[in-house]
């Protein structure tokens, strides 16, 4: 069997993690490749069924990431992400949705060698978790079988 | 009861209300809800024990709402509801009266809307033994088992918003779950649509819910939907020191604080 | 064929259960926090004995509230797409349900019939073999007697069980070919009868109106306002819908997964806004009252109407499962004693 | 052998024309030549169309049965399919099953003079029967065609209106909103139900059809009465959500009338007999 090779979603902000991605690529420094990048305006924007979105369609692991507080480009963006990250994480180790899969992170523009960490642990991460099949079976299932009662 | 009725009455009479909201004897031991209109109709009002149904549902209710003025008999819980409703800009002094019922089962008006939220805040929002008793077990399990618990919990739900209709907090005109561009959560009833519907649900009333019950009463299949936003309440409270509906000022998911603390973000 | 009657000892039902599931996947009444929902068993132990109503009705053997109609494969200029097939749908056994599910079929049966036939539904009614048992036992919910129901009533079922006396033995009443074959499987378990008379055994359940009357007074009642008074509690869910036997209305939805996807039908419900809501905004039924006359219209006017066959049961669900007690028989009798 | 009546035929988009903003029509052939020796149609009917992956959506076929090995199609972006269908290109596989509901009876009109009124994206169910009926055109006397759209750009078949035009044997009367028209626009201003009243065709021995928004309609019959149709002469279509198509699903019903099956094509005189809730 080949090698599991972890699918990462990461919802990032265009004014810090976005930039700071790009220079990630523009100073040279290596990551995995395993990351695919959806940028928001804002940290406050990413709604957290886009979370459960990026589980259904089959994501491994998700980064959320934006720029440091008080960094925000509209003043209190990342605030506001921040309280409704926290309790939705809460919500999701509730219903047993793995957190340890959801790595949440400050980025900002200047931090290129951070957001290469930031990628490079989660990916080392999921690797040891495997794939998330738990969710994927449940997200399969309208798919894979008739339901009958 | 005799003096809700008496009063339920006068404000019939002086056309104070056009309507007044309250419980009735229903078919079976049930009570429900009834819409008095006519003054020699207050002697089908009661209050008793059974009354546990959140009528503040119904003052969202167009068809309840175009009546005119509501007076509504109104618990704790509902109290609560009234006033975060009142904050939401969906009820207000001109169209609706309390007619307050205290833990004792005595009548207690209310002047204005204020008046009922220093009443309330008298009281702590507080998640009963055997609720938390079920929360610690919960929080006991490990991811997994907490998975499946609720995937199998949730499996017989067949969509039937019950529990969205018998919510308060509930009133909007098209719900994200009815929403189908795009469509974030499956229409079908199966493991994913349920668990997805079922946690839009939770968040949504993230400190809005007043832990009423309201939802799992109304659950035909009496699923414990109602544990999802027990939890969020004990969150509110760990993380931001808990919340209480208000008419005006900073609401729980609205604003924040610089020194906001977590643990988990890198 | 006419009726044939055994008699079965009460320790002999297990035995037949478990003889049942060697090759039938079995629907029988299970409960969950409480609840009494049909749901697949090979446990007999799981299986509630003592209930006047399951809080569901048994109409998910044939109807499943989600079950594909076909499969696709999808890429950008190519599509595969192949119907559900009939075939993979297992014999079933529905047992333990009250003559008013059964009775229930024939609704189901008329709505999925209506001209152009409906391959599926008739593809599960076919491999479903009815096991039902006779009430003991009502409640103030329940009102069969008055639909043309009694709760001994064999139609819809192809076995039906009486319980002769609290802790008895059972009478069997061999109804169908399909009844016929399961004696077949277990020919010692089904022993020859006593003459008894199960009617004294039954439930008595006290007729409340009179359909007729209330169908024609409906022709005229459309316009009342007695229906949005009625309605002015109801909430707007789809509880009584989801739990009636003879509720048939369903959506149609894609679901897909990467290029995989099937199209579903699943159940929806009058009572829920969007259900007539057009995509311009206007909806035909756009209050309450509408929604809930349009159920009771439906079962007690149109039906009757259009496929000569009423669409209630008196199994009482509705009124059970219902959060604010809309009580469709309270409603029913006040129709009928309205004067117009 | 019974067979799934939800199966839809899979269908190519042959064309796709671009009529108005966010209005389209397709023109759709038969992936399997079986499916399209054995299609059958008549004015009036409707199906099913789906995008696959997305869902279902139910609206008339705009093609005229006499033109064979293709149906077309007409929409308006609303909704989450047509968004999905007006996404599609030349090329791509659709989902079609029908047709379902009644007919408009060309047959009984024979001799008779035909007045067509339609409004803004209501002129594809009636471009059926228009077509259906010139087709056939020595079956019929006089055909006026009344036209609006509240602008000129929201006007469909600009082509085919201009063939209309040309041919000495269609009268053809488009109006658009006042304040809708171009600075070219040579044809009338005004609302249908005006214009109508204005042009006052005769009612001897003519059907009146009718198609277009609820406001439209309502305005319109009085002017027809008021010009001597009757009742049983004017013919409209309904619609309503729908999920099957024929008679299963619960939702199109207006009292014991399923639009599906019985409609969609109504005479005035039977819509009289609907109660309110359509």
């Amino acid at each position: 069997m080949a090698e599991f090779e972890p699918k990462i979603v990461a919802f990032v902000c265009n004014w810090c993690t976005y930039a700071g991605a790009d220079l990630t690529g523009t100073s040279r420094i290596k990551y995995a490749s395993n990351v695919r990048i959806i940028r928001f305006p804002c940290t406050g924007r990413i709604d957290y069924m886009l979370l459960l979105k990026a589980f259904d369609e089959g994501a491994d692991g998700i980064i959320v990431s934006g720029c440091h507080p008080n960094d925000c480009h509209y003043t209190s963006g990342n605030f506001h992400a921040r309280r409704r990250w926290i309790m939705f994480r809460e919500l999701c180790d509730f219903v047993g949705i793995d957190i340890n899969r959801v790595l949440f992170s400050w980025v900002s523009a200047a931090e290129g060698a951070k957001w290469a960490d930031v990628v490079n642990t989660t990916v080392t991460k999921i690797r040891e978790l495997g794939p998330y099949t738990e969710y994927q079976e449940v997200a399969k299932y309208p798919v894979r079988e008739v339901t009958n009662g | 009861m005799d003096e809700l009725r008496k009063r339920a009455k006068e404000l019939l009479e002086s056309k104070k209300v056009s309507v007044v909201i309250g419980y009735e004897e229903g078919t079976g031991d049930r009570i429900r809800a009834l819409f008095v209109e006519k003054p020699e109709d207050v002697s089908r009002l009661i209050f008793d024990s059974r009354c546990v149904l959140n009528l503040a549902t119904y003052i969202t209710k167009h068809e309840v709402k175009a009546k005119g003025k509501m007076a509504i008999t109104a618990t704790i819980p509902v109290m609560r509801s009234i006033v975060q409703l009142a904050y939401e800009f969906q009820v207000s002094d001109k169209n609706l009266l309390v007619l307050g019922i205290t833990p004792e089962s005595n009548l207690m008006e209310f002047k204005d809307l204020l008046e009922v939220e220093t009443y309330i805040h008298k009281f702590e929002i507080e998640i009963n033994a055997s609720y938390r008793e079920k929360l610690d077990k919960l929080a006991a399990m490990t991811q997994a088992e907490r998975w499946r618990f609720w995937i199998d919990e949730l499996a017989p739900c067949f969509k039937c918003y019950a529990c969205r209709a018998a919510c308060p907090m509930c009133y909007c005109h098209r719900c994200t779950v009815d929403f189908n561009q795009p469509q974030w959560i499956p229409v079908p009833s199966h493991e994913l649509g349920n668990l997805e519907w079922h946690i839009m649900r939770a968040v949504h009333l993230i400190g809005r819910c007043i832990d009423c019950d309201a939802c799992a009463n109304a659950c035909p299949l009496a699923i414990p939907i109602n544990l999802l936003n027990k939890r969020l309440l004990e969150d509110a409270k760990k993380h931001f020191g808990g919340y209480q509906p208000i008419l005006k000022g900073d609401h729980l998911m609205s604003t924040f604080k610089p020194d906001d603390k977590e643990n988990f973000i890198r | 064929m006419s009726i044939d009657k055994r008699l079965i000892r009460k320790e002999s039902l297990e035995k037949l259960f478990d003889i049942l599931k060697q090759n039938k996947t079995i629907f029988a009444p299970v409960s969950k926090n409480g609840k009494i929902s049909f749901k697949i068993t090979d446990s007999f132990s799981s299986v509630e004995k003592e209930y006047i109503q399951t809080t569901q009705s048994s109409k998910e053997s044939a109807f499943p509230r989600t079950e594909k109609i076909l499969d696709f494969i999808k890429s950008k200029n190519s599509l595969d797409a192949k119907p559900f097939n009939v075939l993979e749908i297992p014999e079933v056994v529905l047992w333990g349900i009250r003559p008013c599910d059964a009775m229930g079929v024939g609704e189901l049966n008329s709505i999925f019939n209506w001209d152009s036939k409906d391959e599926i539904y008739n593809s599960r009614l076919a491999k479903t073999t009815v096991i039902g048992f006779s009430c003991a036992k009502s409640d103030e919910s329940c009102f069969c007697t008055s639909v043309g129901g009694n709760p001994g009533n064999t139609e819809g079922s192809d076995i039906l069980f009486t319980r002769l006396g609290d802790g008895g033995d059972y009478l069997a009443e061999i109804i169908t070919e399909k009844g016929a074959g399961i004696v077949a499987l277990a020919p010692d378990i089904f022993q020859k009868p006593d003459n008894q008379d199960k009617n004294k055994y039954l439930a008595e359940v006290p007729v409340k109106f009179d359909r007729e009357t209330i169908r024609k007074k409906l022709d005229r009642f459309f316009e009342s306002e007695d229906w949005v008074e009625r309605s002015l509690k109801c909430i707007g869910c789809g509880a009584c819908a989801y739990v009636c036997p003879t509720c048939a209305c369903f959506d149609i939805q894609d679901e897909s997964h990467g290029k995989y996807g099937s199209r579903v039908r699943c159940w929806d419900s009058c009572g829920l806004s969007q259900f007539t809501l057009h995509t311009s905004g206007h909806n035909p039924r756009e209050v309450q009252s509408q929604r809930w006359r349009q159920r009771i219209m439906h079962k007690f006017s149109y039906m009757p109407e259009r496929l000569s066959i009423y669409g209630c049961t008196g199994c009482g669900r509705c009124s059970r499962a219902c959060p604010v007690d809309m009580n469709i028989l309270e409603h029913l009798i006040s129709i009928q004693e309205v004067t117009l | 052998m019974m067979e799934n009546i939800y199966m839809p035929y899979l269908m190519r988009i042959e064309k796709v024309t671009y009529e108005a903003p966010g209005v389209k029509t397709f023109m759709l052939k038969f992936i399997n030549e079986d499916d399209q020796n054995n299609f059958n149609f008549k004015a009036g009917q409707f199906g099913e169309y789906s995008v696959y992956g997305v869902g279902e959506s139910t609206f008339c076929i705009a093609s005229s049965p006499t033109r064979k090995g293709y149906i077309e199609c007409t929409f308006r972006q609303t909704g989450k399919v047509t968004n999905a269908l007006a996404g599609c290109e030349e090329g791509n596989i659709v989902g079609f099953r029908g047709p379902y509901g009644n007919i408009f009876p060309l047959d009984e009109w024979k001799g008779k003079s035909l007045l067509f009124i339609a409004g803004g994206i209501a002129l594809p169910p009636m471009r059926c029967v228009i077509w259906n009926a010139l087709d056939l055109r020595e079956n019929f006397k006089d055909v006026t065609i009344i036209y609006g759209a509240r602008s000129v750009s929201d006007l469909v078949y600009k082509q085919e209106l201009q063939d209309w035009e040309k041919r000495r044997d269609v009268k053809l009367i488009t109006t658009v909103d006042p304040g809708g028209e171009s600075p070219d626009w040579k044809g009338e201003i005004g609302f249908v139900p005006t214009i109508v009243e204005k042009v006052a065709p005769s009612s001897e021995n003519t059907i009146a059809i009718v198609c277009g928004p609820p406001v439209m309609i309502k305005f319109t019959f009085p002017v027809l009465a008021k010009l001597g149709f009757k009742d049983e002469n004017i013919y409209t279509t309904l619609e309503n959500r729908m999920k099957c198509g024929f008679g299963k699903c619960g939702r199109c019903n207006v009292g014991k009338v399923y639009i599906c099956k019985d409609g969609p094509v109504f005479t005035l005189a039977q819509l009289k007999q609907l109660p309110d809730e359509y």
